[in-house]
């Protein structure tokens, strides 16, 4: 193997880590082997949703366990979740917990495992692997990941940026994120087609679909623009049916609209991203009606939840019930469910309205990216309960009647009063003790009402 | 005319929940108070340099959703020393990983010098009246 | 206690139980305690469908385990199911098994046990249990069921003979039950309510709709004649959701049309009782769709499967995962789930006309129960596959199209002419292969195709 | 005009199952045979006079699906030693508790004189043309 340099790979990585990593030319002989299985290949050829479940532990021999029992549970996908120090970049920290108490990290330290690992992941498993972390600014992370031989990565600077970091600038995030899409155009040329998907879940708690479709719609335009093929773009349920299926059917035809025909797009939901209940019937019917509204909407694949959510990380067990639960949803003896087209395509219609309401004044204009930051930084485009300076954080969403999320408060957005009539004619705005009400929003699914024992008896689990 | 009442809040250092945070901002906000709201991730130090910039804040809360609290505000007895951070300080959240431990993180939270220990966000504006009549007596 | 004598029950028992049961007014008194709680009033409170188990082991103390076991995943009511011997009132081998190998009985021998273990059952769970076997003739297992507190009671002269006898005469079997029967009107006047239910399911394999509900709604009718008050109408879940949210709403049109006003009438589905699937997810798809349907038919409840029925009696803990993927299909989070109420009406019309045609010339005319008898001698009553010399079994099921029952060949069945072509309007008559035909129809859940896996690779799992 | 053929068909002594026995009786009176059909629950002995009745019956056909087939089959060697039962027995279904066993319970009722064990009805037919065919030669 001849000595790496900086200037091998298509993007600038660390000195540290262009030391650690094999040459480019020997990753992308190593990624182009014909026996590689990608996930491209996986979402291509799916007719339905499949399930991938979230996975990530600290120590190595522990990730292979885990990744070999989930497999068990026939996921399309498998997930590498990166733990919290090395999404932030922190490498050498991520290495001394390694070393000290693995058990504490919250996902798998790639770079301080290294890419050989990662080439065992890969090999101990039948499905492709895709790594799923929350960085600003990802480049020495993805160049491990493709080292390993993993061509599926989420992220993007929108949606990694605002809802995990207080004062990263989104211009340094959307430019980093550039590079990798740059990157993986490269790869493409190459005859490598990296999936890149975009996190459209943002803060997750009641994310109005229009704004979880405008960001994720930006990145993938931005990626389309460097040269990504491959586009999965996420959505999160808010587990009113007829609103998600709308959302998840409106990407397709957006996605006509904004994105070069030459892309292709996947769509994915994201099973309920807030407060979940913590009785296991609730959790394992909200799970269960997560993976079927993907079914309705057409996804592609379903990223899942486990009735160990309210705790925090699953165990390996709950984690492959939680794949077996999703699968339950997905059966075609429900294929016989079917919804009422019309109030759908109505949704449908004015979940298209909005979104292209917030994104044709950064999209007809000069360079997109610098119009992001501008609009974020105005509150023409905006997330609401943003963990960053760097969005406004004004807009306010809430649930209507039948729970679908709406706009409580339109902050800085330019709808018109169209949108804002239809949206306001499903929830009256203004602020009656808007703490309890928002609460009460927030935890519509967290009240056991979810399983026929807490609906026949709200008392029998505390 | 009442006087405008300001309090001071963000979230632990090592915490980016922000949801609690905005809802408790407008909560506050709706009860007629001004906040500062430093947001999510701000170290101890920050939450003293924004008392500086606005001595009339009553007090000071900090939320923490990760389990973290006790690391994230061991700064407290050092900066009080050095004559910081003289206003009650409010936490509430999440306070320890797992729940079998609330009640000794809650000491434990004591023992540094934080004040009030909150477990639910409708307590608030009832503490801080109340400190504010002690204040006025 | 005073001596107990056979003239002491309010029917005919055995010497050998009238000694070994106490009398009947102490009967009724433990039954008339105003702490007991009984089916019926479960049965009566219920707004959505629950779910019931099956559960019979032969030891005392494992079924006491079972029971608790079970209970934790929160039934409606809980079962002891009875074994084998016991069914055939074979006490004494019953006793013997259970003396020298407990573990070979199929279910719980209540007699051998005796009375007081009985109330030991009902005691150790805090919902209340029904006795299901399958016993052509049954008085002795009825007063100990009495006796141990327990007033939910499975069977009739027709669904506990034909699927399960050879050569008991019809006769016999129905006769025997109106004692039951007449009973139950006893404890109805000194106000106990014994909930009777009848075995719709049969034979239990592509059971026709209306000949499942004929057979059922006349046994109910000879208990309510009898004085039975509260009447469970079991219906075998066909698989095809249209036939069978039909079925269950046509319970309550004909038990409206062929009963007495002042009965009280539950709907019961039994979950798939064919072939069942040996894929695990396949099973649970399986149930959960089971117990949706029972919520689209407006059942009480539902009588539950498990993932290891295709293999036999499932242990505690499958039994009580089945009672949690049931619950699943029974999640409010469903309740969005609808069906075309205009296919449903005309399905549910015609199962009532079937029925009807199947009823009526047995009802109008002389003692129904000796027109029972005659009519399954003659043939223009009749169940498929029957393993009793008492029924022809000349009718011949099959599966449309859709999944759904129909009558491949009427046998003897008095049918009209606009009946029949209905009927052949869905499925074309005739004989080619049958028994490919027929071996696809039975095996239609078999064939793994009930689950997403299954669905994306059939070759996954043998 | 070819003679008709006639077999005698049953279920095993302790076993109720009734539907895989219809379905076998309909396949053989579909492929041309006259079935005496004994139905469930059906005793060696029983057989053994259906046979006296029906001299002409070229086999017998037992289905046995509770697992109890050995125990239920155990009076053959008797009876064929009285001079009973001397045509083909073939015994179908499930034939022990449980999958491992199979092969063994097999050889068990090989042992027992039993002629023929058979897994899928679709043979069937086609072994008793063969049987047939030998007694023809």
């Amino acid at each position: 193997m001849s000595a790496p340099s900086v200037v091998d790979f298509p993007m600038a990585v660390s000195p540290a880590a262009a030391a650690a990593l094999p040459p480019w030319p020997e990753v992308v002989r190593w990624l182009r082997a014909p026996e590689r299985r990608h996930a491209a290949d996986v979402l291509r050829a799916t007719r339905r949703p499949f399930v991938q479940p979230r996975c990530g532990v600290g120590d190595h021999d522990r990730m292979l366990e885990l990744l070999g029992a989930l497999e068990q549970a026939g996921p399309g996908l498998l997930s590498v979740t990166i733990d919290s120090h090395t999404r932030l970049g922190r490498f050498d920290t991520a290495a001394r917990v390694l070393r000290e108490r693995p058990a504490d990290l919250n996902g798998y330290p790639l770079p301080a495992h290294g890419w050989e690992r990662g080439r065992d992941l890969v090999a101990a498993v039948g499905v492709p692997l895709e790594v799923r972390h929350g960085s600003p600014e990802a480049r020495d992370l993805f160049a491990y990941t493709l080292a390993s031989g993993i061509t599926s990565f989420e992220g993007g600077g929108i949606g990694y940026n605002l809802p995990y970091c207080k004062d990263v600038p989104l211009r340094d995030s959307l430019e980093s994120w550039r590079e990798i899409d740059t990157a993986c155009g490269e790869l493409a040329a190459e005859g490598v087609l990296v999936d890149r998907e975009f996190f459209g879940t943002l803060t997750g708690v009641l994310m109005p679909p229009s704004t979880s479709l405008a960001c994720a719609l930006l990145e993938a335009r931005l990626a389309a623009d460097a040269g990504v093929r491959c586009l999965s773009i996420a959505y999160p349920q808010s587990g009113e049916v007829y609103q998600d299926t709308a959302a998840l059917r409106a990407i397709t035809a957006l996605a006509a609209r904004y994105l070069p025909a030459h892309v292709e797009v996947h769509v994915v939901l994201h099973e309920f991203m807030g407060v979940f209940p913590r009785c296991p019937g609730c959790a394992e019917a909200l799970i269960l009606f997560g993976a079927l509204t993907a079914r309705l909407g057409g996804a592609a694949k379903v990223i899942n939840k486990t009735t160990q959510e309210a705790s925090g990380i699953p165990t390996a067990a709950a984690n492959a019930r939680g794949i077996r639960s999703a699968q339950l949803g997905l059966s075609p003896l429900l294929d016989f469910i079917a919804l009422d087209e019309g109030l759908i395509a109505e949704e449908c219609g004015w979940i298209q309205r909005e979104v292209a309401e917030l994104l044709d004044p950064v999209l007809e204009g000069g360079d997109p990216l610098s119009r992001i930051v501008s609009a974020f930084a105005r509150g023409t485009l905006d997330v609401p309960f943003s963990a960053s300076v760097h969005a406004r954080g004004s807009v306010v969403p809430g649930r209507d009647a039948r729970g679908a999320v709406r706009y409580r408060d339109f902050g800085g957005l330019p709808f018109s009063p169209a949108v804002r009539a239809h949206n306001d004619s499903h929830l009256r705005r203004g602020r009656p003790d808007l703490l309890a009400v928002l609460s009460a929003d927030i935890n519509h699914f967290a009240a056991g009402r979810s399983c026929e024992r807490c609906a026949a008896d709200p008392t029998w689990r505390a | 005319m009442a006087e405008q009442r300001l309090v001071l809040l963000g979230v632990a250092a090592s915490d980016a929940h922000a949801v609690a945070n905005r809802l408790i901002a407008m909560h506050l906000r709706q009860a007629g108070f001004e906040v500062v709201n430093l947001g999510t991730c701000t170290p101890l130090p920050e939450f003293a340099a924004a008392l500086r910039l606005h001595p009339g804040a009553e007090a000071v809360l900090i939320g923490s959703l990760n389990g973290h609290a006790h690391a994230d505000l061991r700064e407290l007895p050092d900066l009080r020393a050095k004559g910081e951070l003289r206003r009650p300080v409010i936490v509430g959240g999440n306070l320890a990983v797992g729940q079998a431990s609330a009640a000794e993180a809650e000491r434990r939270l004591l023992d540094l010098g934080v004040d009030h220990v909150l477990r639910d966000a409708v307590e608030l504006v009832p503490l801080l009246d109340s400190l504010r009549a002690k204040v006025a007596v």
